[in-house]
């Protein structure tokens, strides 16, 4: 009822959600799950030929110049199937900063990663940040002409597969300085990296990523000195709309899968979706889809020209409904599947972990609320 | 998060805006914006304005006297009246009875009753709801018996949304008692001046007494009183709960209703700081404010769809219940607000010519009052309840 | 299944029960909002002689030296017939303060009350002080012997009707100081007190009061000049844990009348009852009174023998626990009668009404939360 | 709010902590803690320290071998393990079959069978649930035919929490199709050694492998393995499940869980401070530690009446409820809590002799996997939605 695609945008549509109802069955996904990488790089190719991969960004670094609205539209309906490959680390998080900080290592990664020829992932959390983006404990220091990176950082989505890095790292000031935070562009194979990966509750991959007297030139900054962080926080803003297209689309499914399973499963001789408090229940999921997916949208639409301020408070408010919409669908839709919700084989739990953990990602709702909350008393 | 509008709508917004604050009386404004009753003339004078304008119908067709808006449009003029705190339009005639008559009535019951709706000359009320009926309207007991070219109505209405100062009441009678309960109903328009009417009021919890019931006793309605055909009643009234499924979410008010408790929280002060910088209160505040923005992006879609031809199904019942959920949510944080302020209850005050000051800040008055008032909300025009089984049965087909 | 009455208790219960089953229907009791005072003098007579007046004083002041759980059974009963006399007033604020102060005017007055002679309020809320207990703004004036006290009082229960009003006033220090609080003991009669009576949305009586150059002696002061904050703040916690036991009478009301009236009233056929949707609400409001009443016991008992501290936090948790409990009740209430419950005729509204300004009184639910975690964090 | 205990119980209180202190092995103690996966053994060895102390089964009568404590000083038990950290009491034995063994069975079952759930030598588990069956427990297949002096058990058992582990299983199995579908079932006891009997695990979601499918192939069971009458299962059944009812509460439990959530809280910082200082976190720990005051205020209040010899009857499905629900938002705030470090999947390192180091700080390794984890606890032994209908059937008559 909410939102109108173009045909262009109706094309996007379709063919994801083709490639998702073909590939990505729970079993499919399960084997890419359990397989070294925890990915296809043939779904990746695949990607990189549909033009998936270049969507988002600007034409001079290689991109399609699409809008904040064609990206909810792809990323959504990869939310659809849970796909695990590593789209959001190499175009949404590091790619974007990429694209936005532009500069030579823009012209000559973006167009790599866009080819499907180079992995990207994007280094920032720490294990002491929690959610303040500001907060970097990581540093590079001056090292003759360049810098010498030291710290941690951890839920490095796809880092173990990454061919290069973008880090944040502190070249000036105190661990939660706005300023004095730079963006460093890195081989995932360079001295002093060492890449610890692991699996996510989720499904996906990420990696505790360690820098020890890492060595780079003054050329591996990505956009200014000591000013990355406006573009951290452009990054993660616009990250947590498409996640939330993402929850949009798995959020859709796991009201569907429920719909159909109290259907099928009888109680007490009747179906289960015959029960109207159980009914009601799904009102409930199906509303709470509903709003969270419409103003998903607006705040995507809003992307693409407006001040940072706009798109702080507009990825904020998207946050705290998509979070609290992704646990009620998500829990609700577990417990309407009963025993059979609580197991690996059936579909619905991993509709619910991803919701679950992009709630958790870059803060939960209340964290959002709260963030929201300070940014309109300001 | 603001909507971004074209230049055309936001030049158009602009004018309506001017309108309003050129044409409403300050007065009256002044109650709105202090949750004090209204009395018949605020409402009747501003509809007037609104017609001497050519705007008393947004939802009509342009061939009866509609301004040709388009939906956005319509949504900017319906938002625009809320924010600028003018009386709530008095649906019963433009937006309800109007809509059946101009697509069922008769040609004599367009040139009759069309006109002068949207003038406002007359003041229509609903006669749907029965004592026993409720959520189970199609259960209708109010009986019009065919005599010669009259019917003989009997029975009771209740409910009835300021039926004091109606002049006339479209009903939904039984003309039929043998089929199922939603066959047999008919659609009549009854002159309230017609004898063996009477009005009694009833008394809410809020202690206002805006409702009422209706009782009829032998009313003769003239044949040519009834709309469309014998015994399709029901299907006139279902179109009516279809039309402008997105106006009852209430948008604009809602806004009015937050930017007012914003202003509350600015002069309720808390020890040190004022309520305005009171985290708590504020992310309560935020709460609510997201989801006005998630209803209107869901409510500018549907108009969007509208537009596109797809005007909203079923699924519109969520407008319903979010839009209410949202105006209760700024009721009960009204009440919140006002902190020990909203105990008090002094009817007597709530008048701008009253003779005694209120008790406390004037705008705390009612806002007790109103949070008990708008409990209806999740009531009427399909409790939430209903709402669920529409979204359950006819959307997801449970 | 949680409270277990002991014999004496289970004789206050059926006394108040019987007393509030035959005189309190909804028209009688409207009938006594709509009189002169707004309560009836009878029935005060009533509560004198069945020794409620005096139920939790001390025997040196002239009372019966009960317990917290003694009061809770009789709130409680009280509670169910949505009681309008100023018992709260005279007994729970009132006579607290002064029994809790002791000396020669508790000495004199409280034995008067405990007759039902003597109506007393309490004057402590002002326009600007919200909930902070310690913000008083009324100020008492050295002036030769005695004080000159000058400011306004706010929603003073029963102002109006009562003989002798506890003032709380600033004797010394800024406006929100912990110390310089002192009680006193006025006449309503006295000059420059003048009290404007009014109904409040729940069906009881209360006053502004406002003094202008109100001459006292020494001899008016209720306790320890400069320390009245410590009696105020035991009053108040004590008063939300027996407010609590009221709200717990009416919601048990509540949950009955909803659970009778939806047992009558049929829609599509059959009684509303047999609506699963409304079952399961049924089953919540239920179990929302049922933690609300037992934990508001749990506190009464603790109320005995404890702490400031401890009275604090048990008192703040009860506020939240009742609170939450009262709107859910109360709003579930209202919506399962459908439009009937929007009726002033129907009982349930009242209910409603009560149960909504319950939770509002010093402070609802969500401020509590917030008092409690400060207190925990301490 | 802590509650005021005489005494007596509080001397009792302080001789099981003493005695947990004692005797309970710290790797244990520390991957409960830790929330890490225990093996078979730190079950058994802790229930065989309850059982050399004369502590295996407080809730059995004297005569059998429990202690006589009162109600109350069962719970506070109860929470000292909780509170100890002690591995939970498998309950399949203890508080499931032998109160339907010693109150229903023969006394050679007696004889043969109490002893050995009390010194944990056998290790049971129950055969309640079958694929298909659910809420709606009464319509199970598993099917026992009389042959000679045996049963022959054919169907399947699902959700069948540590039958790996298990050395007997009590069934409920149809042994006539014929009436009711409550009737026809029966209560068997069977050896898991049987041939025909394999077993299944079924991974959840958290990736845990605690539950399985039990397959049931022409499995022979001596008739005299029968507890009480051939079709009265359902009433043994009916009688297990109002069995301990305020146990289900879990109070303890989430007593240990709070003060663990308050614990990663100070671990875990948030700029300038801890999570322990952030007061929106705090107010919703408070939230919980409110709602668990009432429950364990009911919860005594409940014990208090069994005591004067008036058990809660169906209302305590009120305590189910709540209790899960507590022992939920705990699981949810502690995923909160952890921040970024909810997000990995380690079970490798879930180990205190693991050779790796866990992926952030141990406390926060199975945050998110205990929240999975624990939305059965609202599906399984009577969904929420089951405990409603209890109370709105037989407690409010609706």
């Amino acid at each position: 009822m909410s939102v109108w695609l173009t045909d262009e945008q109706q094309l996007i549509k379709d063919s994801a959600e083709r490639l998702v109802q073909n590939d990505y069955t729970i079993e499919a996904r399960q084997k890419l799950i359990d397989s070294e990488e925890g990915f296809s790089r043939e779904n990746w190719a695949t990607f990189a030929e549909l033009g998936w991969l270049g969507l988002p960004f600007k034409e001079e670094h290689g991109g399609f110049g699409g809008t904040g609205v064609d990206m909810a539209v792809l990323m959504e309906a990869l939310g659809k199937g849970l796909v695990v490959e590593p789209f959001a680390s190499s175009v949404i998080l590091a790619g974007t900063a990429l694209d936005l900080a532009g500069g030579p290592l823009a012209e000559r990664l973006l167009p790599e990663m866009i080819a499907g020829e180079r992995l990207l992932a994007f280094a920032h959390s720490e294990p002491k940040s929690r959610f303040n983006l500001n907060d970097v404990a990581v540093t590079a220091a001056t090292d003759g002409d360049g810098f010498k990176i030291n710290g941690q950082k951890m839920l490095v989505y796809h880092g173990g597969s990454a061919d290069s890095l973008i880090v944040s790292a502190r070249t000036s000031g105190a661990q939660r300085d706005r300023d004095g935070i730079t963006l460093f562009v890195l081989d995932r194979a360079a001295e002093g990296v060492s890449v610890r990966g692991h699996q996510t509750v989720d499904g996906l991959r990420a990696a505790e990523v360690t820098f020890t007297d890492v060595r780079v030139g003054a050329d591996a900054i990505l956009g200014v000195k000591d000013k990355g962080l406006s573009i951290i926080e452009a990054v993660v803003d616009r990250a947590c709309v498409f996640f939330a297209a993402e929850a949009s689309g798995a959020m859709e499914q796991a009201v569907a899968l429920t719909v159909d399973y109290t259907k099928e499963r009888k109680q007490f001789g009747r179906p289960l979706s015959s029960f109207q408090a159980l009914q009601h229940k799904m009102a409930d999921m199906y509303s709470a889809h509903q709003f969270s997916r419409a103003l998903t949208y607006r705040a995507a639409a809003l992307l693409d020209d407006c001040s940072p301020a706009e798109r702080a408070e507009a990825a904020a408010a998207v946050k705290v409904k998509c979070g609290q919409s992704a646990k009620l669908v998500g829990e609700e839709a577990i417990q309407l599947h009963g025993g059979m919700g609580m197991t690996a084989d059936m579909p619905i739990g991993h509709y619910f972990k991803r919701l679950t953990m992009i709630n958790a990602l870059f803060g939960n709702a209340q964290y959002h609320l709260k963030r929201y909350t300070a940014m309109k008393s300001e | 998060m603001e909507l971004v509008l074209s230049a055309e709508d936001e030049a158009f917004r602009q004018e309506v805006r001017a309108f309003i604050r050129d044409k409403l009386d300050p007065e009256t404004k002044r109650k709105v914006e202090l949750g004090y009753p209204l009395d018949k003339n605020d409402y009747v004078q501003w509809h007037k304005r609104m017609f001497e304008q050519g705007w008393a119908a947004p939802n009509w067709p342009v061939e009866y006297g509609g301004p040709g808006w388009t939906p956005i449009q319509r949504h900017i003029y319906d938002e625009e009246l809320a924010l600028g705190s003018t009386p709530r339009v008095i649906p019963f005639g433009v937006s309800m009875v109007a809509p059946v008559i101009y697509t069922f009535g008769s040609a004599e019951q367009k040139a009759k009753y069309l006109p002068r709706i949207l003038s406002f000359d007359d003041w229509w009320c609903q006669g749907y709801s029965e004592p026993g009926s409720g959520s189970d309207l199609s259960s209708l007991r109010t009986k019009a018996v065919r005599d010669g070219d009259h019917y003989i109505v009997n029975g009771q209405k209740t409910w009835t949304t300021l039926a004091q100062y109606a002049d006339m009441i479209f009903c939904l009678v039984r003309t039929d008692d043998s089929g199922k309960q939603q066959e047999g109903i008919s659609f009549l328009l009854i002159d309230m001046k017609t004898p063996g009417i009477s009005v009694t009021p009833i008394e809410t919890i809020d202690g206002d007494v805006e409702i009422n019931s209706v009782f009829f006793e032998d009313v003769r309605v003239p044949v040519e009183n009834l709309v469309g055909e014998e015994g399709k009643g029901w299907t006139y009234a279902k179109f009516l709960l279809g039309h402008e499924r997105t106006g009852i979410a209430a948008v604009g008010r809602s806004k009015r209703q937050l930017a007012r408790l914003k202003t509350i929280a600015e002069h309720e002060v808390n020890g040190d700081i004022t309520l305005a910088e009171d985290t708590d209160f504020q992310e309560r505040v935020s709460q609510v404010e997201i989801e006005l923005f998630a209803l209107e992006a869901m409510v500018i879609g549907a108009l969007e769809g509208e537009a596109r031809g797809n005007p909203p199904g079923p699924e519109a019942s969520i407008l319903k219940i979010k839009g209410v959920e949202v105006q209760q949510a700024i009721t009960e944080l009204a009440v919140e607000a006002v902190g020990n302020h909203a105990h008090a209850f002094a009817p007597d005050t709530w008048d701008i010519h009253a003779n005694e000051p209120g008790i406390g800040p004037d705008y705390a008055a009612t806002a007790a009052p109103i949070y008990f008032n708008w409990r209806k909300a999740s009531i009427y025009g399909g409790s939430n309840e209903i709402q669920r089984e529409i979204i359950a049965k006819r959307v997801l087909g449970l």
